[in-house]
């Protein structure tokens, strides 16, 4: 029986809803069997998804409630095995580590049927090639993810409606977009639509393009609609959390991909009005998106609550991918793409690690933290290596797509998103720093003495997410080569990578060749090494507690609080202390209060007794008379 | 206020002794009885600035001096209040309710003379660390001896061939 | 990568810490002679680190308080090699100005790990404070490099020294942006008054503070290297990276790598003089220094570009 | 309170030190004795009244700088401590710490008359009288507070020994360590 037969997306869909409710009811009965399956499912569909690469189906299903015309297409391009392919993975080791995390936790069964469901939908919304079954599956994601996030109990209350508010309003100015674009061209499927776009008036294509994006700006929390972001990111359980942060955030990349570039295409872009050779709807992303980067990176810095900090490390990384996303080149497409897989891959590793610190130390406040590096080896070196790569250093993958970003941005002469980013760089640097700092180097606080590295559940996930972002800095011709197909499907000129192993962009305008970085950054580090093994006679370690401190003995001050965490950028916050009072929060509190007391004067209109609406009927008919009276 | 007004003014306070020792100072001598009302007194006359309580320990006539300086501004004056307690079992109320700063004073002068302020609620050890022996500052305390006994009978590191 | 690119590799980094600590050197020289005292002599570094190298006990906490120095001379050495210095351009054709910013991230990086690994309170602040000044000129800094790279149109430093060949020096062509980056380079050189990382008397010399024996020995070599880099990039960006005579000959060469030396070390002296006479700012007035006067200037030096550029 | 188990210093110190003591010596080459000779860093802490006399040796007049020697603020980054004056028992627990503290080789400079034999505070109850009992120190400068030309002086005297491989104060520490521990016991009944 040709099992090659099955490898094709809606039959992916079909295993992960059917094991989603498989999981559900075998969960009543034994733990075992929920955590088998859903490993299992979560597994098969990563498989499937892997084997669908190079594959360009389009199946149809025409269910015989919708109306004429309307049918349901799904199909795979490479753009979309490009985000599914980190969607499923990020899923499958979600899935793996949330094992020892959520265990006992509230809900537990739930959680996993959930997940499943919540990774069919997202795989859903990526391999649907209509705009019908590309907003069904969007609501199913946001639905479940609304509910993944209500698991974590009272506290993450507020936080889910806040989500599910901001979606919902996404999802009504996409929904009355997508319906602009099916009553103006009769169709639903993409690339009938992309056919028809060429001729269609501007300001048409402003609106309904617009329309969508916002419903897609609301999910990748850009500027005006990250405030549900943070709060979500941390309240929700923290099996769920690098799922969330890690691979939902780029949906809205995706989604703002597949509008701009699959069904209006470059050119009808450019047509739609452009600044310096760069579309001027694309500008206004990138714009959004480097504001983005810059204020959440002032968010993070002050945050003393680990998840917290990372929510808006989020939230600023995805700012990045937006500014890729926006300029339209093929540089800066390719670096977003190549950054959304990063983000992909350094966020989830750390939001894992952070799940099994909180688990080990029960808080999430940092600065009760401290020193866990030479007690939990294996979580500090993954998340040391992903911090690298938040930050960007050469030695890891992060830095070739913010690399090709700022190549483009330069490039184009952009001087006000350029600095900007660089300049949340930094930032990023600064707080994963704090991070660093707070959790673990200083002191080893003595509840923590007996802390050790989390189950092999949980590193497993993080080894291999850590490895992929170290392999991706050697060889980064392996994902640029995927980036370079999705791109030429994209319309846009594709990158071209010299060769598998180092990308040396020859343009006259830069060149970063990794491998010569990398080779010289090892050998250096070999080097230097052996010189100092030798040099001087050996080190002997001392206790954590034999510092300098000006002659005094630790032990019998051990009131004196030597762990250096709490207000750890107090300098900079006391400088943006003025400026960050006017938070969006207080806007978005100010426009609840204007609606209430909108809608109180309204319902005091019916006040219930009867004299009064005799007044309204005469007042009414008097102006009608007068206005009748008037226009002859 | 010259210092001839002053000296008529403490004088007439009841049972006191008052000198002019020299320009600007004056020592007023009082009954031990009758310290703190000497000490409110000369607190209204404008000595606000309680400078130190001194110990003298007079083992002859078996007696403890203590000695309020007292400086004001105002006048550029400082007062001597001199009170005598006996040796035996020394005691004496406190004026931390006229002065606060008395309370680390008389702290020192617990530790170092032995002398208990009754109404002191911190008279524990200040300066010295797990101090055994008699109050250092007494006469009595032979200092020479202790020195020989605890310092001088440690052995210099390589002394032994 | 030919036999010579090797040897000429591993010349330049043997060379470069030690005209770094030569620098160094004649820097107390000079700041004793303002104090109006006789000083060191100027090979006294050189003793310091052999002194420190020959210690016959080394203490550490764990072993990434023995990675800090290590990473911190591996990614100033690395950096070393990805900026054109006097005739030599070793890499700096393989990796441009914005892989450059990135790798001096990484000594960076390497201190405020080892420091962090030492428990001590003292190195804790330091550590703030040094990443606070580094986001602090980062802005100016990194305005003033786009300015350079659009009227040059390249980020690429060898292309830039290449076209101030023929072109005016960067230093007449952008005055503002040179002034810009020379208050910029106050702060990466760590000279007072922007030395709040390594107050000696505030913070017990920040990271430094259990530092001691061959580490201490590293962190000076570290020291040393990044005098020389950060002082031959503002002397590529602006100066010409001191190109004066023509490459081709091997007289010209030595001459070159001779002015380029003179020019770093100008740079360098600058700095110095302003470090003998200055106090040290807090830390929140360096940072509001940095985003308020440099920043404004930058931009309108942004703006002078843009302008010219578009004719 | 400190006990025998978690040695503050190193745990090879209380070993016996005489064969380790003569290949110290003997492999601490002339040119490693001489770059520790020309930049010693002294331990910025003045422990007594002598501390006025390090200003004018730091400035112009006498610029103890010419020698290499620079105030370093930690004991982990220095090898000179100077005791500038009486010693009294809570400093000598801080000396003692930063000592300890200190990487080796290691040199110890007593300014004055009071660490020699207490000066005029010998018969206080709370001042060291012998400091030699309780720290190994290389040079004694005589002087109730000695003049900076005597400083230097003693300076230089302390680098020919250095040179000569005769100041072995560490040495003596490690190898009598345990007899200076038990003199630093007798001193203080509770260590802290």
């Amino acid at each position: 029986m040709d099992y090659t037969a099955f490898i094709r997306p809606e039959y992916v869909l079909m295993l992960l809803f059917a094991g989603a409710l498989i999981t559900y009811f075998a969960g009543k009965y034994s733990s075992m069997a929920r955590y088998s399956l859903s490993l299992l499912f979560s597994g098969l569909a990563l498989l499937m998804v892997a084997l669908l690469y190079g594959k360009n189906t389009l199946s149809v299903w025409t269910p015989s409630i919708t109306p004429n015309g309307i049918s349901m297409y799904v199909g795979t391009n490479p753009l979309t095995w490009f985000f599914a392919i980190i969607l499923a993975s990020l899923s499958f080791l979600t899935i793996m580590y949330s094992i020892p995390i959520m265990k006992g936790k509230r809900m537990e069964n739930w959680f996993y049927t959930l997940t499943l469901l919540l990774m069919g939908s997202m795989l859903g919304v990526v391999f649907s090639s209509d705009l019908l079954s590309f907003f069904i599956f969007w609501e199913m994601m946001t639905l479940s993810s609304y509910l993944l996030v209500t698991l974590a109990g009272k506290r993450s209350d507020k936080a889910a409606l806040n989500y599910m508010i901001l979606s919902t309003m996404g999802a009504y100015s996409m929904l009355t977009g997508i319906t602009m674009l099916y009553v103006h061209f009769g169709t639903t499927e993409f690339s009938l639509l992309s056919a028809q776009i060429p001729g269609t008036p501007v300001n048409f294509l402003w609106l309904s393009l617009g329309l969508v994006a916002v419903g897609f700006l609301v999910k990748s929390a850009a500027l005006p609609f990250y405030v549900w972001a943070a709060p979500a990111y941390s309240e929700a359980p923290d099996g769920f959390t690098p799922l969330f942060s890690g691979a939902l955030s780029k949906l809205g990349a995706y989604g703002l991909f597949l509008f701009m570039y699959v069904i209006v295409g470059m050119s009808a872009l450019i047509g739609m009005g452009s600044f310096r050779g760069v579309s001027s709807f694309g500008y206004a992303i990138a714009l959004l998106g480097s504001i983005t980067a810059f204020i959440a990176t002032l968010y993070a810095i002050r945050e003393d609550d680990i998840k917290r900090l990372l929510a808006y490390s989020s939230v600023s990384q995805v700012g990045y991918i937006l500014m890729g996303l926006g300029i339209g080149t093929s540089l800066s497409v390719a670096g977003s793409l190549y950054h959304a897989l990063n983000h992909a891959l350094f966020k989830t590793v750390l939001f894992m690690g952070a799940g099994a610190i909180i688990q080990l130390t029960g808080t999430r406040k940092m600065s009760e933290m401290g020193g866990l590096a030479t007690r939990m080896p294996i979580t500090f070196l993954t998340m040391l290596i992903s911090i690298f790569s938040l930050a960007a250093i050469p030695m890891t993958s992060g830095f070739g797509s913010k690399w090709l970003i700022y190549e483009a941005a330069i490039n184009k002469g952009f001087v006000f998103i350029a600095p900007l980013a660089f300049v949340a760089s930094v930032g990023s640097f600064l707080y994963s720093f704090r991070l660093l700092q707070a959790v673990f180097l200083g002191q080893l606080p003595d509840g923590l003495k007996d802390a050790k590295d989390p189950s092999l559940l949980v590193t497993i996930p993080m080894i291999a997410l850590t490895s992929i972002t170290v392999l991706f800095a050697i060889v980064p011709g392996v994902p640029l080569g995927a980036i370079a197909s999705a791109e030429s499907y994209m319309g846009i000129q594709p990158i071209q990578v010299d060769s598998l192993f180092y990308f040396r962009i020859g343009n006259s305008f830069g060149a970063y060749n990794a491998l010569v970085v990398m080779t010289i950054l090892l050998f250096a580090m070999l080097v230097a090494m052996i010189m100092f093994a030798f040099a001087g006679s050996k080190s002997k370690k001392v206790d954590q507690h034999d510092t300098y401190l000006s002659g005094e003995i630790y032990e019998h001050h051990s009131d004196l609080g030597l762990h250096y965490a709490a207000n750890f950028y107090r300098p900079i916050e006391r400088m943006f202390e003025p400026y960050l009072r006017l938070r969006l929060e207080r806007t978005y509190d100010a426009f609840g209060r204007g609606y209430e007391l909108l809608s109180e004067g309204i319902r005091r209109v019916y006040s219930g007794d009867v004299q009064t609406y005799v007044y309204y009927v005469i007042g009414f008919l008097g102006m009608l008379i007068i206005l009748a009276g008037w226009w002859w | 206020m010259s210092e001839q007004d002053f000296v008529e003014r403490m004088a007439k306070f009841p049972g006191s002794e008052v000198k002019l020792l020299r320009k600007g100072q004056i020592a007023m001598k009082v009954p031990a009885d009758k310290g703190h009302e000497a000490a409110e007194y000369l607190k209204k006359m404008g000595f606000t600035h309680l400078v130190a309580i001194e110990y003298v320990d007079w083992i002859k006539d078996n007696e403890f001096e203590l000695v309020y300086n007292l400086f004001s501004y105002s006048s550029k004056m400082r007062v001597f209040l001199k009170v005598r307690i006996s040796r035996d079992n020394p005691e004496y109320i406190t004026f931390m309710d006229l002065w606060p700063v008395a309370m680390t004073h008389e702290r020192e002068a617990h530790e170092m003379m032995g002398i208990k302020f009754k109404g002191n609620p911190n008279l524990t050890p200040f300066i010295l660390e797990d101090w055994k022996e008699i109050p250092p500052m007494r006469k009595d305390f032979d200092s020479r001896k202790f020195v020989k006994e605890k310092y001088d009978s440690i052995p210099f590191v390589e002394d032994e061939p | 990568m030919s036999i010579t690119d090797i040897v000429a590799i591993i010349g330049m980094a043997v060379f470069v810490p030690l005209l770094g600590l030569l620098f160094m050197g004649i820097a107390r020289k000079i700041t004793a002679r303002i104090q109006n005292r006789i000083g060191p002599p100027f090979y006294q570094q050189y003793i310091d680190v052999m002194k420190l190298f020959s210690k016959r006990s080394n203490i550490s906490h764990s072993w990434v308080f023995d990675i800090g120095p290590i990473f911190a001379v591996v990614g100033m050495l690395t950096t070393m090699l990805f900026i054109p210095m006097g005739g030599f351009q070793l890499l700096s054709f393989d990796g441009d100005l914005i892989v450059i910013m990135y790798l001096m991230v990484i000594s960076g990086l390497g201190i405020a790990l080892g420091a962090g690994a030492s428990g001590n309170p003292n190195s804790g602040i330091g550590v703030m404070r040094a990443l606070v000044l580094m986001m602090s000129y980062e802005l100016p800094f990194v305005l003033i490099l786009l300015s350079v790279m659009l009227y040059y149109n390249t980020t690429s430093l060898a292309e830039i020294v290449s076209k101030q060949a023929d072109m005016a020096w960067a230093v007449l062509a952008l005055p503002l942006s040179a002034i810009v980056a020379d208050i910029c380079l106050q702060g990466q050189f760590g000279e007072k008054p922007f030395d709040q990382p390594i107050a000696p008397a505030e913070v017990a010399t920040g990271p430094m503070v259990e530092y001691g024996g061959k580490y201490l020995g590293m962190l000076m070599l570290w020291h040393a290297i990044a005098i020389i880099v950060e002082g031959s990039l503002f002397v590529n960006l602006f100066l010409g990276g001191g190109i004066v005579f023509d490459p081709s000959t091997y007289v010209g060469m030595a001459l070159n790598f001779l002015v380029w030396i003179g020019l770093v070390f100008l740079m360098f002296f600058i700095a110095l003089l302003i470090n003998a006479v200055m106090p040290r700012y807090r830390i929140d007035q360096a940072f509001a220094f940095y985003w308020k006067w440099p920043t404004i200037l930058a931009i309108i030096a942004l703006i002078y570009v843009m302008v010219v550029s578009s004719w | 309170m400190v006990d025998e188990k978690e040695k503050i210093v190193s745990e090879d110190m209380g070993v016996q030190v005489d064969k380790k003591e003569d290949i110290e010596m003997r492999s601490f080459g002339t040119i490693k004795r001489w770059a520790t000779k020309r930049s010693l860093w002294m331990v910025h802490y003045c422990t007594g009244c002598g501390g006025i006399e390090l200003a004018p040796l730091m400035t112009s007049r006498y610029d103890m700088e010419r020698f290499g020697m620079h105030p370093m603020v930690t004991p982990r980054q220095s090898d000179l401590l100077l005791i500038t004056g009486y010693v009294n028992i809570k400093t000598l627990k801080r000396i003692i710490r930063t000592y300890e503290q200190m990487p080796d080789p290691k040199y110890v400079v007593a300014f004055g008359s009071c660490p020699i034999n207490g000066g005029p505070y010998w018969d206080s109850h709370v001042t060291i009288n012998h400091l030699d009992k309780y720290l190994p120190v290389d040079i004694y400068i005589a002087g109730c507070m000695p003049r900076p030309q005597s400083i230097v002086k003693a300076f230089d005297d302390l680098m020919d020994m250095i040179q000569e491989g005769k100041a072995d104060g560490y040495l003596r520490y490690k190898k009598y360590y345990d007899k200076y521990k038990a003199n630093q016991e007798k001193i203080f009944r509770k260590w802290w």
